[in-house]
């Protein structure tokens, strides 16, 4: 075997390299060329090419994602913003909050439960970075159509996954989504969201500062997990036998990882690191050049120093490794021994890799030999940059210009059977099969978990300090008009977060879109970037950070576009929150809002095979107003509850459920009311007394009480009502 | 008086259970696995979560934790010993209580609110409740499942040493739907629901869980 | 290097809810050779050198107090 | 009354969290035979009659589909 060292580099250039397997176009390729003024080893064309993927470089939605720092609004809340592994927001009292979502869409269709569990995992890392201690997590799930055979696959092991990991780490789940549509069936979307809380002196950075302070790399061994890419390389580098095989798939040891958070939080407390990086795609190459790069570009490495699971692993292979697990960390030398005593208490396997130096350099050595010897920022952070064409697609005129024709309820009966109708549609039926396999009740701080508007967490047990979070898309919105679409999922996200009682501070985002290369999937990202960025401004909510997954299609179908928002708010007192079910009888029920006929993109469009119109157009003013509202009274609402998919309906459906207390709700125009889906709406149960405190547009349409869900004429017995709600998923999937 | 709440590597109730003992009016003594050490405390409560990621069997390397052998030591003597959840596993798997807590029966881990009925009101962790008193506290597991043979299962019954059993439809797939049981001496008790989750009706869903942790204080006063 | 194998089944009266959702899972796919399943646990234990009855002897211990739990399951331990 | 025996283990590039943590456990009781454990499924399947090649067939065709997860699984089937 013969090692492509920097000095073998210098002296044989015109070695043929296996770029283009590795996924560098030629132009990239004699970029790096021209940056390190001779060819690539294999182990630095390796790092360059994981590094300049899409995942890591951001090289399609860079051009469009800066609108969020341009756009920004002026935030005090705002500690860390866009760049850092996560955001932190200053949520008062000394406390600093962050939070973020990630994508783990395509492993989870090859491994659902490996896929998903190892998704958490890694957003996990991401906050524990940041110096907090992990207190929550959510996870907004995409799948093809509820009844689909590979559905029963992907499904349940992408449930399973989630909790078995997120469990066992402790961490209580607190919301999320479930939605089927026919194009996530060869691509489901995994999306999960963590949150975090610390001190605002805790916080910690991706920087390697300080020559002579010390590379420390600890946590998990390393093995050949998800390098199927760079075995390409190692097969050419070292001749016809090849390397072993390697796995495709990374599995994830949750205990491992929660064993990883104590001992951090330990080591953190102490303040024992200068930086710290967690590993996640693109392993070591990642995490050695982004922390060399965030301080002051100086750092040596011995590779062969890395602790070993696979004993057979190259140099490429070991700087390209995905292992799970694994946190990487800047220490200076009088602390080392008592992070090592830390990592000992925790069982946590540890080694020194190398030093912080002078000079603007990652050096990389194998047993003495120089490998890797780059400028770490051409690696991390001036990866290629790509101005995408983009052009709206030809099928938005198309579907814009639909009428939606959907049969409408008036008589008695035909309002019942459209109650039980999305009572009982895979989209809105009651999702419990899924959220009781996530321990919600771990830590004891969960104020609000689903099927709530908002999770809701205690940051502060003496001071009652909370924060909420709540994430949103709207795909069929965003086929429709991806630039309102935006605007929309996150009015409904804040919106969800002031009717819990919070107030919205901070946005993070994970837009999920099919190939950047297709045009018409590249325009309906800028929108949504547009929208998005556009939609924050006006809200004077900053976006914290958050992630780009594309790709994501089958052949030439690409999924709807889907960006899930995730808005963070903040409450100064748990005890003040507003649950979404109505608890008690002989209260008021008011409709805060205006409902117009907003069929397009609705559930009742959808359940008719109806995919066109337009999306409405958000009035965020409006939102504002509503959100205001909500905030100053909140201590009239008995309950609150949003109302979105699936309109008044659902709203009725879920907030009589919750507690088996039924309503007497009188409409004017029944099948509108009740299938519109107008943003900007919530239903309020307030105390007869209190009417006079409403002081925004609302509308009285009924009260509380009994055991039925009766509308006009039309009585459905609850029992009835959860029957069809509840009977769903476990029939789907039991 | 002193509780202490024992932390192996994985567990994850270990805040809640002291909060618990809290709020129940006694001082929570935390616990270390790897220390022999009882730190001269009057009670022990084994929290719940994934000790050692519950591989193998839930409980079941935690038995021969060091701190472990100092619990069966002082347990056989008389001390009260709480397990819940993953702390119950522990307990059968150091054969201080007799059974196996098996596989879920619907093979899914399962986190909702479960009633209850208190069967026994003489052990060491249940005087402050009535005989056949319905609450509801947090269950949530994987591995809940009560098994033991015929003859255990007899003698648990006949010895009333069943301390709640679960109403309704059987969560878990338990024999008898036994959710809890003591030893012959009614100082060591394993429960599989969550009492420490039900202390405070703003984080839980009653406050039917707190008697559990007020009965050891009556106890151990009344000694 | 030798190689151990320790297999651990659930004793037959012992309700087995993974074997069983096997055993309902088969015929749905079209499969209806079985008439039960049982799902137990193997463990592959490497050794250095050629195993010996004495680490034979040794496993079985381990097995008897780790491996497996005697209040619910039965196991067999072999050099393979 | 046949039985056929499928074994099923983690390929072993794959991480093995289960047989590593029986790993670590051992030496702490005092054993100390082990260089490496991993930890894998034992399916028990009864059949009517005499085991037949095509029931082993049928059972190894249902391994791939089921038992096993070929994407990080390998599995064994014989008849016991
Ligand atoms: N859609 C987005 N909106 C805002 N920030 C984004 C988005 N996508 C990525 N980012 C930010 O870009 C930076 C790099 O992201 P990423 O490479 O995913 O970080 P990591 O690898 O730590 O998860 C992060 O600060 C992330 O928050
Ligand atoms: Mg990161």
């Amino acid at each position: 075997m013969s090692l492509d060292t920097v000095a073998s580099a210098q002296t044989s250039p015109d070695t043929k390299q296996p770029f283009a397997e590795l996924g560098l176009k030629p132009d990239e390729y004699a970029r790096i060329k021209e940056i390190l003024n001779r060819r690539p080893t294999s182990s630095e064309l390796a790092m360059y090419s994981v590094m300049w993927s899409e995942h890591c470089s951001y090289k399609s939605s860079k051009v469009h994602l800066k609108q969020f720092g341009e756009k920004a609004p002026h935030s005090d809340a705002l500690l860390v913003g866009i760049g850092e592994n996560a955001g932190v927001v200053d949520v008062g009292q000394g406390y600093a909050v962050t939070f973020k979502i990630e994508s783990h869409n395509h492993p989870s269709f090859i491994e659902p439960y490996q896929g998903a569990a190892t998704g958490v995992g890694g957003i996990v890392r991401d906050i524990l970075t940041m110096g907090a201690r992990p207190i929550a997590v959510m996870d907004p799930l995409r799948f093809g159509p509820a009844d689909a055979p590979d559905t029963k696959r992907v499904l349940p092991g992408i449930v399973a996954g989630i909790g078995g990991y997120g469990n066992c780490l402790g961490l209580p789940n607190i919301g999320g989504e479930i939605t089927f549509d026919q194009t996530y069936l060869g691509n489901p979307l995994v999306n999960a969201l963590c949150v975090g809380v610390m001190r605002h002196d805790q916080i910690k950075l991706a920087k390697a500062s300080g020559a002579g302070n010390l590379v420390v790399l600890f946590g998990a061994k390393t093995g050949g997990d998800g390098i199927g890419g760079v075995s390409v390389l190692a097969s050419e580098t070292f001749g016809a036998s090849g390397p072993a095989k390697r796995p495709s798939v990374q599995v994830g040891d949750p205990f491992v990882e929660k064993v990883l958070i104590e001992c951090s939080l330990e080591i953190f407390a102490e303040d024992l690191v200068v930086g710290i990086q967690d590993l996640g795609g693109a392993g070591l190459s990642c995490a050695t050049s982004e922390l060399a790069s965030g301080g002051s570009g100086g750092m040596q490495v011995q590779l062969d120093k890395v602790p070993l699971r696979d004993p057979s692993l190259s140099p490429e292979e070991i700087l390209m490794s995905e292992s799970q697990e694994r946190m990487c960390a800047i220490v200076e030398p009088k602390h080392i021994a008592r992070f090592l005593e830390i990592c000992a208490k925790w069982d946590v396997t540890v080694d020194v890799i190398g030093e912080v130096t002078d000079g603007d350099s990652l050096i990389i050595t194998w047993h003495g030999e120089v490998i890797v010897d780059v400028p770490p920022r051409t690696v991390a952070h001036e990866g290629p940059v790509y101005n995408r064409p983009f052009a709206q697609p030809d099928y938005i005129n198309i579907v814009n210009a639909q009428n939606i024709d959907v049969p409408l309820p008036k008589t008695a009966a035909e309002i019942k059977a459209a109650m039980l109708t999305i009572a009982s549609t895979p989209n809105l039926a009651d999702k419990s099969w899924v959220t009781s396999q996530y321990d919600k009740y771990v830590q004891g701080n969960t104020i609000l978990a689903q099927p709530e508007d908002a999770g809701m967490v205690r940051v502060d047990e003496t001071t009652q300090l909370g924060v909420a979070i709540s994430t949103d898309a709207n795909a069929n919105w965003s086929y429709l008009n991806p630039y309102e679409g935006a605007k929309l999922a996150l009015a409904e996200a804040a919106r969800n977060i002031a009717v819990a009682g919070a107030k919205p501070l901070a946005v993070t985002n994970c837009l999920n879109f099919g190939s950047p290369e297709d045009p018409g999937v590249m325009w309906q990202f800028a929108e949504t970037v547009r929208g998005l960025a556009d939609g924050c401004l006006e809200m004077g909510l900053p976006v914290t950070g958050g992630n780009v997954s594309f790709y994501n299609q089958t052949g030439d179908v690409a999924i709807l576009p889907t960006p899930v928002i995730g808005v963070l708010g903040v409450i100064q007192d748990v005890r003040t929150r507003t649950p979404m079910g109505i608890p008690a009888a002989g209260l008021d029920l008011y409709l805060l809002g205006e409902t117009k006929n907003d069929l397009a993109g609705s559930e009742w469009a959808f359940l008719h095979n109806q995919r066109g119109g337009n999306s409405p157009i958000a009035d965020l003013q409006r939102e504002m107003k509503l959100i205001d509202f909500l905030l100053a009274n909140n201590s009239i609402f008995k309950s609150a509850h949003d109302l979105s998919q699936g309109g008044l309906a659902a709203t009725l459906i879920e907030a009589t459920l919750k507690n088996n207390i039924g309503a007497t709700i009188t409409l004017t125009d029944a099948g509108i009311e009740l299938l519109s889906e107008t943003p900007s709406r919530v239903l309020i149960a307030i105390d007869p007394q209190d009417a006079a405190k409403i002081t925004y547009p609302a509308t009285k349409i009924g009260t509380t009480g009994g055991t039925s869900l009766t509308i006009n004429d039309a009585e459905i017995s609850l029992a009835e009502l959860r029957t069809a709600h509840t009977e769903t998923f476990p029939k789907l999937f039991g | 008086m002193r509780i202490g709440v024992v932390t192996f590597p994985g567990t994850l109730d270990d805040r809640d259970a002291a909060r618990a003992v809290k709020y129940a009016g006694a001082e929570a003594v935390s616990l270390w696995h790897g220390d022999a050490d009882l730190k001269g405390v009057d009670a022990v409560i084994l929290p719940g979560g994934f000790s050692y990621g519950d591989y193998l069997r839930c409980g079941a390397i935690s038995s021969f934790a060091p701190v472990m052998t100092e619990i069966i030591a002082q347990a056989n003597k008389g001390m009260p010993v709480l397990g819940i959840c993953n702390g119950f596993q522990v307990l059968c798997e150091a054969h201080l209580l007799p059974g196996a807590l098996t596989r879920n029966h619907e093979l899914h881990f399962l986190c909702r609110d479960q009633t209850l009925k208190i069967e026994n009101t003489t052990s060491a962790w249940t005087t402050n409740f009535t005989k056949g008193q319905e609450i509801v506290i947090p269950l949530k597991n994987g591995e809940g499942s009560f098994q033991c043979d015929d003859e255990t299962l007899k003698a648990l019954e006949d010895s009333n040493r069943i301390i709640a059993r679960y109403v309704g439809e059987n969560p878990n797939g338990s024999r008898n739907l036994i959710a809890g049981i003591t030893n012959e001496r009614g100082n060591v008790v394993g429960l599989m629901p969550h009492p420490e989750h039900a202390i405070d009706s703003l984080t839980g869903p009653t406050t039917d869980g707190l008697p559990f942790f007020t009965s050891v204080l009556s106890a151990l006063v009344g000694k | 290097m030798g190689k151990i194998v320790v297999d651990v089944m659930l004793k037959p009266e012992i309700l087995d809810p993974q074997g069983k959702a096997v055993a309902a899972a088969l015929p749905r796919l079209g499969f209806s050779f079985a008439t039960d399943v049982r799902q137990g646990k193997r463990f592959e234990i490497t050794v250095d050198g050629d195993v010996t009855p004495a680490q034979i002897a040794e496993v079985e211990k381990a097995a008897e107090v780790l491996l497996a739990n005697p209040v619910i399951e039965t196991f067999t331990v072999r050099s393979e």
